[in-house]
């Protein structure tokens, strides 16, 4: 990354509040073919945080929460530089398997994608090809619980083998939640999960991000300023490929030590 | 194009209606009134004029004719003139017209589009004729076979044994029972070659969509449709040379004694082959056609390729699967040279592969070229035969639409 | 935005979570295997594929090239000395087959064969042997000067002999004459240029080419502009009622409908409209075009549906009026789309046999068409007439006609994916 | 012009009919086309099975319809009648010579012959009326060889089984006499015992001219094959023939009508079309003078009539003599 | 369109500062089915203005401004209740011709949609259909002339031939703003057409309308409440398929007299 501001170094490196950092990028640049999408960020992110990623369009704000857990490796011609370390081991360079990898850092995509099978099946997915449940009893535990802490197991209980298409937009993603929280992994990256739902719906999954940050390091792309500003404690401004400003959730939006950061939260551009 | 096309269909239809023109101008010359009132001697007399008129012949062969050759040259000549003028003007009016497109002119606009328009409909009526014409080609002579065999015997008969040479009047219900030949259609179309077709089919599709690099792709596929584009025949002549022979001697070294050269599975297995492009293309669109969401979903909970392919690709693509299976299996149950030419003609209603079989559209070929007078119950049961076969098709469509259309709706 | 921070459970889910990634860690070599296992079988489906695909073409082209050639004798002819009165002048003028013939030239060429070979050899020569000479004669004037070795097809016998087949005696007869250098099997170009016959010697494929050729024609010209018109409807214009509902139904009903059924629709509706014409490319044409329409209204249909709307939106929205979208805008970017459909459609119906045996078109026919109503025959229908054959001088003529075949349908396939390639369109 | 309605320029002569004569209709139609080259346009010779040409050939006057129909059996009565009832009623029969039907075995094979009764009962549905168990031909006789039964034969609609139904077949089911009894009491049946043959595996059907049958018989030794002696003739280097009640299937013993697989081959020519297609008369003179022994046919595997037989439908042809209906069954 | 608050009705009958209203829609309803997308909405719209239409996804902006120029027709599902008058006539009901109406009401997409055809081609192809060039000549002039208002001319004149889909995202966006022009229309009716552009082309695009307001009555669809406080003069903040409030784009953004629009505007929901 550009250091802009020398003083911003001291920033990424750590919260003094946060522990150790849960993953860790340096200097990570992302090719597609010759065009670079993102040109060295550094940036940590903690366990019991939410981070939030915001900018404009087109910034590199999905392309760079992509490259935390290797999901980018689907895009044949994208490449990653640098170094991504999920508790201290290079999810890119080490030994480390990139199916191990996903489970450990799990995902929730813009659009709610639950898999046309039966909600109770969406949910038992992750565990089974992981293999980590024993016996019927122990996977009906982990897909009672998963639903249960993603707050749709009140309004499924009953009809668990419906598809789980047949959910609302807002219950989607919740089960798609639900489905990322069943293999218990350490990390939730979140691109854009309420820009598809409606305003109640939104709401909603707001507050279960708010509850699921106690177990979970969870990082959040929005487009909106606003929704960042209720859910994070954490917001990573991103501009043309580059991390401007990175900080406190509540200091980025009073306070911001960039001209572009403050452009762009007044409304300059957008 | 647009001049173009309206200008061919008129000539086309102009050389068949010009020679009516000219036979009439040809009849109304005074030595026309020679000829004899009707017949063929009247007819070879006027086409033979024509004949030598137009330059076909040389010679005039009967001395009638000789008369009406400068008449018919010159009714010829003006028609054909007639023709070629009202050709060009009516390519160039179109041009003309097509050009009047462009302009804004309101009501001139209305009018053209309108016309267009019938002319799109009438176009995609063709198709519901044509099915008609199917039916009715169809109807009357199964309406009459079924006037000589019980329509129950037919169906659900299981002695295949017509004899197409034996004398109408002995006609036994009994050995018009078509159920060996559904089986045999369905043992060798269905069964064995989407044994082949289906697996095949489907990995080809799997693999060309989910691992193949993009250049591998590019040259596979169509190398693979390329097996969907062999003419049949090709494929008939191939299975009873190459493949029929070699199974035979595998199935007796191995000690099946029964087997014979021309068997189901020689036959099956090259027709699977055949089709099994229409399954993976069928396969690869469906398989396409699932969303990525649900793919990278698969691949975030950390599943591995195959995981994802089996657990999630497949099972949302399978109604696009199924119903490109349906398709299919309504191709290999229609294929009629591979079956002529190697499964043989015996009517068996038998589980083992090996065993000569035949199939539906072996029999319609048999008994319409055959030796059978045509009015006989054997000659017509092809045509009960092909509705059978017709309105299973249409079955196994509408069952692959409906699947389709469900399965669309699904994602959209 | 509160900061606060949970704690609670964490150890445990700690704890927890080292469990999972051993019991993870412990299931990946079993994962791997089974994935790597499955790449191996969907590549070996490809594989095969492409392989049987091969093996035919193998075959075919091994079993056919002999087929291009046949037995032919050479024979030392002196013109000059053989008194021909035909003068070089007149063989550039019509009739100069007939005039050679009236000069004697087949019996010079049998005295020829008789004075070189002896009698029995002579008459092996093949039927049309001064035939096949005349028309070297006629191409080449100044031969009837020269004292030169002629080489003639011989008779089907002997062709049969030389291979090895048949009569002992001939076949020994046929080793002498190999041995001396006067049997020889030759490239046959007018194995491309002839017409069925009885003899495998004298048969060639033009005839069925041609016919093929007039066939297709006709197919294009009905199923092309039909085809179009008709995906152009039912995609941009047909409301969603019954109507569309029952023509979209047939039309993909008739693609799947077996192709034997079109032959007897050709039977029985088109031959007793025009009852004149069976057995012509016109019959013939016109059942395979109602075969090769639905294939491309539905390929059609598939090329208008990939053109985005944006770009009907982006015309309608200037004050484009829907039909001037379609033929302006639609047509254009749907038409390599719609040719590859055409072209696969075409391909097929090159390649279809059975409905044209239901319309006559399986007639043995010894000279070329001439027009789309004169009676022909087409390749596959030959192909299957001549696998039929009694003769084996026809096994061979059989393969080469598939061969011609195939090159036939190679090429149109080619093409079909240069366009598809070459206009690959992504928006 | 209701006549000139469906006139077109027709002036190639066209045949249709039975694939036994097809050959010999192409090789006549050769010959034509070379004795008039320049002429006339050589014939358009269709294989459509006797029964289908009957059809095109009943279907009336016309350059529409073929001018002669070639078969491999008599017309039937009823044929005739429809002929008639389209106006067809002038019509010609030509005997133009004689198929026989071989039984024949690959060289490799153990040689063997075989009566009427044995063959019939080898391949017969229900031999005199019983359910047909014999698997060897060991079974029907224990001098014949112990090998499986496995007969290539032609299909049931081809005009040979028809012959090989009523020469062989019918000839062998009648050495019993109480099935010979039935065709007085129950014809019916009697057709049913004589002509069906077994579907069980052991009668194959084969395309009667396929050369698949030389291939088939090559590689199943045991194996024998039903189908034309023209067949036979053009395979002598790979095929045996089998004796039938002691007689060879050789030329001579077809044409003397000691084989007792013979039958005769006709071709039909519509007397109205003789003036109005060019080339139709001279098309029958080419049959006329390539059917003698030693002949264009013979050579092609066609057994020639007997003399008589010869002259009298050539003049048939000369005097252009219609055929009698009352002689048709 | 439900009143929530009596004092809209005057706001929305016109503005003191503008003439006669270009566009005047009233108590406009659009139905897709069953399903009501607009509800009574009534507005004026007027020449040399920019009107910005805001408010969360799926309130119904492009419903309502594809109804401006009967776009929805294409829609087989859409019905409008209600009248639209263009200069008075009501382009549904009265024997106005749909085609001519296009021309006089031209469309922006949100995404650039130049034909597959080349530059000039892209920009005469209107002219030509609508028989607006006599000769070649005064073509070449029309094409010129759109493009350059569209501030385009300079960076393609040499290159006219080459195709319409080479050009950049914002180059692309342009062209079809230019191609729009050549049939010199009355309203132009844009449909977010920078959310699919980077910042910088954007920037070019906000500048283009701003020119343009000069001749034509313009109206604007944006997600970004920023980018309709820059570009435009009368903002329309719909909600629910509701016209919640209408006004000055000053007013709207620093005085909202409903709630709701209060709540939007400050990142209470969207
Ligand atoms: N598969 C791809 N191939 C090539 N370029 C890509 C690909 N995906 C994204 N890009 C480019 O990379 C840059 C960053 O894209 P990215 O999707 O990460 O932006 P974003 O910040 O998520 O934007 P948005 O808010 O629109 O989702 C963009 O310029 C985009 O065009
Ligand atoms: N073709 C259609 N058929 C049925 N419903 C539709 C259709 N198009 C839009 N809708 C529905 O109408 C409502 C309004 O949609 P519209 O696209 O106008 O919203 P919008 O304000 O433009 O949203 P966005 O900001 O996401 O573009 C939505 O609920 C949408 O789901
Ligand atoms: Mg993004
Ligand atoms: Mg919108
Ligand atoms: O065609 P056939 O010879 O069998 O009558």
């Amino acid at each position: 990354m550009k250091m802009n501001n020398p003083e911003l170094e001291g920033q990424v490196a750590g919260f003094s509040d946060a522990g150790p950092a849960k993953i860790s990028a340096n200097k990570v640049s992302v090719f597609y073919g010759e065009k670079k999408a993102i040109d060295e960020v550094s940036i940590d992110i903690h366990t019991k945080y939410v981070t939030a990623f915001i900018g404009p369009s087109g910034c590199g704000k999905s392309t760079f929460l992509r490259t935390l857990n290797r999901m980018n490796d689907t895009i044949p011609s994208a490449r990653v530089d640098g170094e991504i370390l999920l508790d201290g081991e290079d999810i890119y360079r080490s030994r480390m398997d990139v199916v191990q990898l996903r489970a450990r850092v799990g995902m929730v995509f813009q659009k709610p994608n639950p898999f046309p099978k039966s909600i109770y099946d969406n949910i038992a997915y992750g565990p089974k090809i992981h293999g980590l449940a024993e016996s019927k009893s122990e996977l009906d535990g982990i897909v009672e619980q998963s639903l249960q802490r993603a707050g749709l197991w009140e309004e499924v209980k009953d009809r668990l083998s419906d598809s789980g298409t047949a959910l609302s937009g807002g219950q989607q993603q919740r089960l798609c939640i639900a489905r990322a929280i069943a293999v218990d992994p350490e990390v939730i990256l979140m691109d854009e999960p309420c820009s598809a739902l409606d305003p109640i719906a939104t709401a909603r999954i707001e507050e279960l991000i708010d509850e699921l940050r106690g177990r979970y390091a969870i990082v959040i792309v929005t487009h909106s300023m606003q929704q960042a500003a209720r859910v994070s404690q954490r917001t990573a401004f991103f501009h043309l490929g580059n991390l401007v400003e990175y900080g406190r959730t509540s200091d980025i939006f009073t306070n911001p030590r960039e001209e572009r950061t403050k452009d762009y939260i007044t409304g300059r551009y957008g | 194009m647009w001049a173009f096309v309206p200008a061919v269909i008129f000539a086309l239809i102009w050389n068949a209606v010009s020679p009516n023109l000219v036979m009439q101008a040809v009849l109304s010359d005074p030595a026309a009134a020679k000829l004899p009132a009707f017949g063929i001697g009247r007819d070879s007399a006027l086409a033979e004029a024509m004949a030598v008129a137009s330059g076909h012949a040389q010679g005039v062969f009967n001395p009638l004719a000789r008369e009406l050759v400068e008449p018919a040259r010159n009714a010829m000549q003006f028609y054909s003139i007639i023709g070629l003028v009202v050709t060009v003007i009516i390519g160039f009016a179109a041009g003309v017209f097509a050009f009047t497109r462009l302009r804004p002119d309101f009501t001139a606009r209305t009018r053209v589009e309108r016309g267009v328009m019938l002319g799109l409909l009438v176009a995609s009526l063709v198709a519901i004729l044509t099915t008609f014409g199917i039916v009715a080609s169809l109807l009357f002579e199964t309406i009459r076979f079924f006037g000589m065999v019980n329509p129950i015997d037919f169906l659900f008969g299981t002695q295949w044994s017509p004899n197409p040479m034996g004398d109408p009047a002995f006609t036994n219900s009994e050995d018009y029972g078509a159920l060996p030949l559904f089986w045999g259609t369905i043992y060798i179309g269905a069964i064995i070659a989407m044994i082949v077709a289906i697996p095949l089919g489907l990995m080809s599709a799997v693999y060309l969509t989910q691992y193949a690099n993009p250049t591998f792709r590019k040259w596979m596929k169509p190398i693979l449709e390329i097996l969907a584009g062999v003419p049949t025949v090709v494929y008939g002549y191939f299975a009873a040379l190459t493949v029929a022979p070699f199974i035979r001697d595998v199935a007796r070294s191995v000690g099946i004694a029964s087997a014979s050269s021309e068997s189901a599975i020689a036959a099956g297995l090259v027709m699977g082959v055949m089709i099994i492009p229409f399954v993976s293309s069928m396969a690869d669109d469906s398989i396409a056609a699932v969303p990525s969401a649900m793919r990278d979903g698969s691949l975030a909970m950390g599943a591995t390729k195959s995981e994802t392919i089996r657990k999630v690709l497949i099972p949302a693509a399978l109604p696009g699967i199924v119903a490109g299976v349906m398709l299919a299996i309504s191709r290999a149950i229609g294929e009629t040279m591979i079956v002529v030419m190697a499964a043989g003609a015996a009517a068996n209603l038998t589980g083992n592969p090996f065993e000569s079989m035949t199939t539906v559209t072996y029999q319609i070929v048999a008994m319409l070229t055959g030796e059978g007078s045509f009015d006989h119950p054997a000659t017509l049961s092809a045509f009960a035969l092909g509705m059978v076969l017709f309105v299973v098709t249409l079955a196994l469509n509408f069952v692959a639409l409906r699947v389709v259309k469900r399965y669309r709706e699904a994602y959209e | 935005m509160s900061e606060a921070i949970s704690n609670g459970s964490a150890a445990d889910a700690d704890l927890a979570r080292k469990a999972r990634n051993e019991r993870l860690a412990s299931r990946i070599q079993k994962r791997y295997a089974a994935e790597r296992r499955f790449k191996l079988l969907a590549l070996s489906s490809v594989l095969f594929s492409a392989l049987v695909l091969a093996f035919l073409l193998v075959t075919m082209t091994a079993n056919g090239l002999a087929g291009f050639t046949r037995a032919e004798m050479k024979v030392p002819v002196d013109f000059g000395g053989a008194g021909l009165t035909v003068s070089q002048d007149r063989l550039s003028q019509p009739g100069a087959l007939g005039a050679l013939e009236n000069a004697g030239l087949p019996d010079v060429l049998q005295f020829a064969a008789n004075e070189a070979y002896g009698p029995q050899a002579a008459a092996e020569l093949g039927a049309s042997a001064w035939r096949d000479l005349a028309s070297q004669l006629i191409s080449n004037p100044s031969m009837l000067a020269e004292d030169t070795v002629v080489s003639v097809p011989v008779s089907e016998d002997m062709a049969a002999a030389f291979r090895g087949e048949g009569n002992p005696e001939l076949q020994s007869l046929a080793r002498d004459l190999e041995a001396q250098g006067a049997l020889d099997r030759a490239f046959d170009w007018g194995f491309l240029a002839r017409a069925d016959a009885t003899d495998p010697q004298e048969a060639g494929i033009w005839g069925a080419l041609k016919g093929s050729l007039l066939t297709m024609i006709i197919t294009l010209a009905l199923a092309f502009p039909i085809g179009v018109l008709a995906a152009v409807y039912l995609e941009e214009y047909a409301p969603k009622n019954k109507w569309t509902d029952i023509i979209e139904v047939s039309i993909n009903n008739l693609a799947a409908v077996p192709s034997i059924i079109f032959g007897l629709l050709g039977l029985a509706v088109f031959l007793a409209i025009f009852p004149n014409y069976r057995s012509a490319p016109l019959i013939g044409g016109m059942t395979l075009a109602l075969m090769t329409m639905p294939v491309i209204v539905i390929s059609g249909r598939n090329a208008i549906k990939s053109v985005p709307p944006s770009i009907r939106d982006g015309a309608l929205a200037i004050g484009a009026s829907p039909v001037q979208v379609v033929f302006h805008h639609v047509l254009p970017l749907a038409l390599p789309g719609i040719l590859t459909g055409t072209i696969i459609g075409m391909a097929r119906a090159l390649g279809e046999t059975a409905p044209l045996l239901m319309i006559g078109m399986r007639a043995f026919v010894a000279t070329p068409p001439d027009g789309f109503t004169s009676p022909s025959s087409v390749l596959p229908v030959q192909i299957f007439l001549w696998s039929d054959e009694i003769d084996r001088g026809f096994v061979e003529r059989t393969s080469a006609a598939i061969i011609v075949l195939l090159l036939f349908l190679l090429v149109m396939n080619g093409l079909a994916i240069y366009l598809r390639n070459r206009f690959e369109r992504r928006w | 012009a209701c006549g000139g309605q469906q006139s077109s320029t027709r002036d190639q002569v066209k045949a249709v009919g039975s694939s036994t004569v097809y050959p010999f209709a192409k090789a006549a139609a050769e010959e034509f086309a070379r004795t008039y080259a320049g002429q006339y346009k050589s014939p358009i010779i269709e294989s459509t099975g006797t029964g289908g040409g009957m059809k095109l050939f009943c279907g009336g006057v016309g350059t529409e319809h073929p001018d002669m129909v070639n078969a491999s059996r008599r017309m039937k009565a009823s044929e005739l009648e429809t002929c008639k009832a389209n106006g067809v009623n002038e019509v010609m029969e030509i005997e133009v010579g004689k198929d026989g039907i071989a039984v024949a075995e690959s060289k490799e094979g153990p040689t063997f012959g075989l009566t009427t009764a044995q063959l019939y009962e080898a391949i017969a549905a229900e031999p005199y009326g019983k359910a047909n168990t014999a698997k060897n031909w060991s079974d029907i006789d224990p001098s014949l060889p112990n090998e499986p039964i496995l007969v290539y034969g032609p299909p049931a609609t081809s005009g040979t089984r028809d012959a090989l139904a009523e020469l062989i077949m019918t000839e062998g089911c009648k050495t019993d006499s109480a099935t010979a009894a039935l065709k007085e009491t129950d014809e019916e049946r009697f057709e049913a015992i004589c002509t069906g043959v077994r579907t069980d595996g052991a009668y194959v059907e084969q395309g009667e001219n396929d050369n698949l049958i030389v291939q088939k018989l090559a590689s199943n030794p045991e194996a024998i094959g039903i189908f034309g002696y023209s067949f036979l003739e053009e395979n002598a280097d790979k095929l045996r023939g089998l004796a039938i009640n002691g007689v060879e299937p050789t030329y001579d013993n077809i044409a003397s009508n000691t084989y007792p697989g013979a039958r005769a081959l006709y071709v039909y020519v519509k007397k109205q079309h003789l003036d109005a297609i060019p080339g139709l008369r001279e098309y029958l003179s080419t049959w006329v003078s390539n059917w003698g022994k030693g002949g264009l046919f013979t050579s092609k595997g066609m057994i020639a009539s007997t003399d008589e037989v010869q002259s009298a439908n050539a003049d048939v042809v000369t005097n252009m003599t219609l055929v009698d209906a009352s002689k048709l069954k």
